[in-house]
């Protein structure tokens, strides 16, 4: 339907506003949320490359089943290992920012500065 | 057969259009959650429910589906309402009515 | 086949350490000593037999091209003996030195931790060499924040945002490459990247080499360093100076030397290291606090290291992977050390060190051994590693080159003026408070004893790891080898 | 300023990534090729593996040592979560504030609880059938713990027997890859005969990792969302 780049665009897109998102917030959840859609872009890209024009889930089941007419399982594989590195990525973040929280009472990264940058 | 389905599917459609402007456009939560549900839980449930008039293989799935969305949605949007006005958000002041206060357990929560 | 037990085993007792907690909570600290101690003994086993010839490991029942492979080669396998030698050493001196927060939990990260490294020197699937580089990170960020201080919590975030903007970067070259060859083989990918000549190559490399240098620590992605360094358990420190920045150089060169192997990027790096080697010499001079001196100065050794490597000839490659070795015993010994020193003195600052030699004689003599090593006084092993570095990097006759030695001249004097201050105040200045010093445990001094003798014995005998370094780096540089032994 | 130079960076990391991407050749045309790694599995992986979902196939055997990672991955989630939370002072500010759930809410809880393990059970029972699998059938039980969190706070979660699931269902894990290794010639290498098409015992030792991942990752996620919420569990 769309050329291949269409979908490039987009992901490209999500990770772009993400990493601005990191780069110009203030607030340390604010940035873990930039981080968190860098990755969904990422996964996206990891999904578009394995795309293949009219092509169908990798599932056989009794009715329908060709190889020829499925997309690349890898990526699917690779997408699903990423995110769960992702989750367990945000989990720790999320403890270390409650625990950051703790100890300044504020989220504010220009604030935050024990340790120099 | 598939027509119908479509047409179901193009209702459920236009009331979660309806329902997300309702979130945009209306004035405070409990008005946004009144737009967000129920005409949400109304759109999903036409919608779900075309799809499986469409694809007839699917449509107990698609009950299935449509009972646990009538289920789960009220109470969720129950419980964010309840914690909005436990937590003291306060009305909109177009609000005309306001039932709470005849009960005591939300009696002390406009103060804070 | 029997390779695939240095993963499995760390990753199974860390598996079961919840378990083994209901039996006795005595038990945790001692199954990394058990884990690390097969390591190593299954790293010397396996070490004569893949000089000869690289074994490949096949997982889940297809061969190479198809499926996830582990590649026993001698740099691998040499990896995993020095990971699990560091590791067991550290490992015994934690068992003394954590005494509070969940010591279980410690203990299974730092498994968990070890297991990554090894993992990650030994794959030969891109993407699993991505999985176990973020088991590696990800326990490592959670070990900073092990003690729940102010500091270390605050490095841990910095550090956790920076490395995992960093494996994203990873996550989108691994895309394209996948996108371009349709396979995530290093070794196929190898083969099909010299035929292709496209714009997206090149991204792709810039992409992973920046992905990896983070965990490496190349300027100017090594803000995160000195603070989680300075900042983590002692132990910790010592680990991932001697460890975690360790496999982020191998990825780097692995990435740099096999998969893409282009020549022109070589001098660029060589540049970065070079830089990062200055910045980092410098920045070291200038602290006060020990660790964050220590941190810095890691900072610079990876420079160096990075330079070595990227002199990319056989012996730039082996003296850097001498040099590699060096660090790792060094650092850990440092850090090992001064985790006593200033939990005895109860401050960072290197004044309050003042005289401490002389009340703690074990440990101190130990840091000034491995900060001479450091620096590159003979008989220490750092001796034989940047005299090798000179020699290899001269060996070309270039006036580039020459100029590039001074300049590496240069931050030698800087890092010996800074150790040499420590040695200074650790044992020609007057103590201005007495305080009672407790003798260190055994748990603490045996280990650092031990890394000891290693880094004076591999000194005297440098010739002992020389055959090692020149298969490693023919391993690492032999594009044409490396593919031949993984596909057939 | 900052946001001017952030601006600068990423126009120029995006046009380049666009630019990149555009000129390289992705995608259907270099699958075609018989002998890359995405095409094998998608003519062959059915017949070698009995699993119909190839997708599971390749998570579980093929590329089964980055599944083994991925929970590791988790379980470090887990654990330095609560190394992380370990020493911290319990928190007191919200215990006197806090009132408990509506009756509408707990009855729904109460209701909803078992149906949703159930839908989680047989999502991770039937990933070598249909879409899903170990980690996606986890996460929706680790949701119905989320939903006890919220709905009842007076059922405790029981994070001893937790532990225990999880550390046994790693060990199953590791143990069938090991199995693998002494019965076959590989570790995780597929040992079990591959039994009927699109019946749920096919496909070897899938269904088992698969039965192990699902509760390894439901209780690590449960441990985790535990930790994440603010009173002690």
């Amino acid at each position: 339907m769309f050329h291949q780049s269409t979908y490039f665009v987009g992901c490209v897109g999500l990770m772009i506003v993400g990493l601005y998102t990191m780069l110009t917030k203030k607030n340390l959840i604010k940035v873990i949320i930039g981080l968190s859609l860098f990755e969904t872009g990422i996964y996206l890209l990891l999904v578009v490359v394995g795309y293949i024009q009219g092509a169908t889930a990798p599932i056989f089941s009794r009715t329908t089943g060709s190889p020829a007419e499925m997309v690349d399982p890898t990526p699917q594989a690779l997408v699903l290992t990423a995110i769960v590195i992702g989750v367990a990525v945000l989990a720790l973040a999320l403890s270390l920012t409650i625990r950051l929280h703790e100890h300044y009472g504020t989220l504010n990264l220009r604030k935050i500065r024990g340790l120099k940058w | 057969m598939h027509i119908a389905g479509m047409i179901a599917i193009g209702i459920g459609v236009l009331f979660l259009f309806l329902g997300s402007f309702g979130i945009v456009r209306l004035p405070d939560v409990y008005n946004r959650l009144q737009a967000g549900t129920k005409c949400t839980t109304f759109g999903c449930l036409f919608a779900v429910l075309g799809v499986g008039i469409v694809e007839p293989a699917w449509f107990w799935k698609a009950l299935l589906v449509s009972l646990f969305v009538l289920l789960t949605n009220p109470i969720s949007n129950h419980a964010l309402g309840r914690a909005a006005k436990k937590s003291g958000v306060p009305l909109w002041d177009g609000s005309v009515v306001d039932k709470s206060r005849d009960f005591p357990s939300y009696a002390n929560t406009e103060k804070l | 086949m029997v390779a695939v037990l240095l993963i499995i085993v760390p990753l199974g007792l860390a598996f079961a350490m919840p378990l083994f907690n209901f039996v006795s909570k005595r038990i945790a600290a001692y199954l990394p000593i058990a884990a690390m101690v097969c390591n190593l003994i299954l790293s010397i086993l396996l070490l004569p037999s893949v000089m000869e010839n690289t074994r490949i490991v096949i997982l889940g029942g297809l061969p190479p091209p198809l499926g996830i492979h582990l590649v026993a080669g001698p740099l691998g396998v040499g990896l995993s003996g020095l990971i699990s030698l560091v590791g067991l050493a550290v490992s015994i001196y934690a068992w003394g030195y954590i005494k509070q927060g969940a010591q279980d939990k410690y203990h299974a990260l730092y498994l968990l931790l070890l297991s990554g490294a090894t993992g990650a020197v030994l794959t030969g699937d891109l993407f699993n060499l991505f999985v176990f580089y973020e088991i590696l990170c990800i326990s490592s960020y959670a070990l900073v924040a092990y003690l729940g201080d102010r500091n270390g919590v605050e490095s841990a975030v910095k550090y956790l945002i920076q490395g995992s903007v960093g494996s994203g970067l990873i996550l989108v070259g691994i895309a394209i490459l996948y996108g371009m060859f349709g396979t995530l083989n290093m070794a196929q990918i190898a083969i099909h990247i010299d035929n292709v000549d496209s714009p997206a190559l090149f991204l792709a490399l810039v992409l992973l080499v920046t992905g990896f240098g983070v965990e490496a620590a190349i300027f100017p992605l090594n803000a995160w360093l000195p603070d989680a360094h300075s900042s983590a358990p002692s132990s910790i420190s010592a680990i991932l100076s001697g460890i975690a920045i360790k496999v982020g150089i191998y990825a780097v060169a692995r990435v740099l030397f096999t998969i893409f192997g282009v020549a022109v990027v070589f001098q660029y790096v060589l540049l970065l290291g070079l830089a990062t080697l200055l910045i980092g010499e410098i920045c070291a001079f200038s602290q006060d606090n020990i660790k964050r001196m220590l941190a810095y100065s890691s900072v610079g050794q990876v420079g160096l290291i990075v330079f070595a490597m990227c002199i990319a000839t056989p012996d730039g490659v082996g003296a850097g992977l001498l040099q590699l070795v060096s660090h790792a015993l060094s650092k850990a010994v440092l850090f090992l050390g001064v985790g006593y020193l200033v939990a005895r003195s109860g401050s960072m600052s290197l004044s309050s060190l003042n005289g401490i030699g002389k009340r703690m004689p074990v440990v101190c003599f130990a840091c000034v051994v491995a900060a001479f090593s450091l620096v590159g006084l003979p008989p220490f092993v750092g001796f034989a590693g940047k005299f090798l570095i000179v020699r290899a990097a001269l060996a070309g006759k270039s006036i580039f080159f020459t100029v590039l030695i001074g300049i590496v001249f240069l931050a030698t004097v800087v890092e010996g003026a800074y150790f040499f201050r420590m040695v200074q105040t650790l044992y020609f200045k007057d103590a201005k408070r007495q305080i009672e010093y407790k003798k260190v445990p055994a748990s603490a001094s045996i280990p650092i004893m031990a890394l000891v003798v290693f880094i004076v014995a591999l000194g005297v005998y440098p010739d002992v790891l020389l055959p090692y370094l020149k298969s490693a780096a023919a391993d690492l540089l032999n594009k044409a080898g490396y593919i031949k032994e993984v596909l057939g | 300023m900052r946001i001017l130079i952030s601006c600068v960076l990423l126009v120029i990391l995006s046009l380049g990534l666009v630019f990149a991407l555009e000129q390289a050749p992705f995608g259907s045309n270099q699958i075609d090729n018989a002998d890359k790694p995405g095409r094998f599995y998608l003519n062959q992986g059915m017949e070698k593996t009995g699993a119909a979902n190839v997708v599971t196939s390749v998570v579980v055997t093929y590329r089964g040592f980055d599944t083994l990672g991925e929970v590791t991955i988790l379980f470090i989630a887990a654990i330095g979560l609560g190394a992380v939370f370990h020493s911290r002072k319990k928190v007191k500010r919200y215990e006197k504030e806090k009132q408990s759930a509506s009756l509408i809410l707990q009855t729904g809880c109460r209701f909803l609880f078992p149906l949703i393990v159930l839908f989680g059970t047989y999502v991770f029972i039937h990933g070598h059938l249909s879409p899903g699998g170990g980690f996606q059938g986890g996460v929706i039980i680790a949701s119905a713990f989320l939903l006890l969190f919220l709905g009842c706070e007076e059922k405790k979660i029981p994070m001893k027997s937790m532990n225990t699931v999880e550390s046994l269902a790693g060990i199953i894990f590791v143990g069938i890859g090991l199995a693998g290794l002494y019965w076959g010639e590989s570790f995780l290498e597929n040992f079990l005969p591959r039994g009927m098409d699109y019946m749920l015992l096919s496909g070897g030792v899938i269904p088992i990792i698969y039965i192990a991942i699902g509760f390894k990752v439901g209780a690590e996620l449960a441990g985790i969302v535990a930790g994440l919420i603010e009173r002690n569990p």
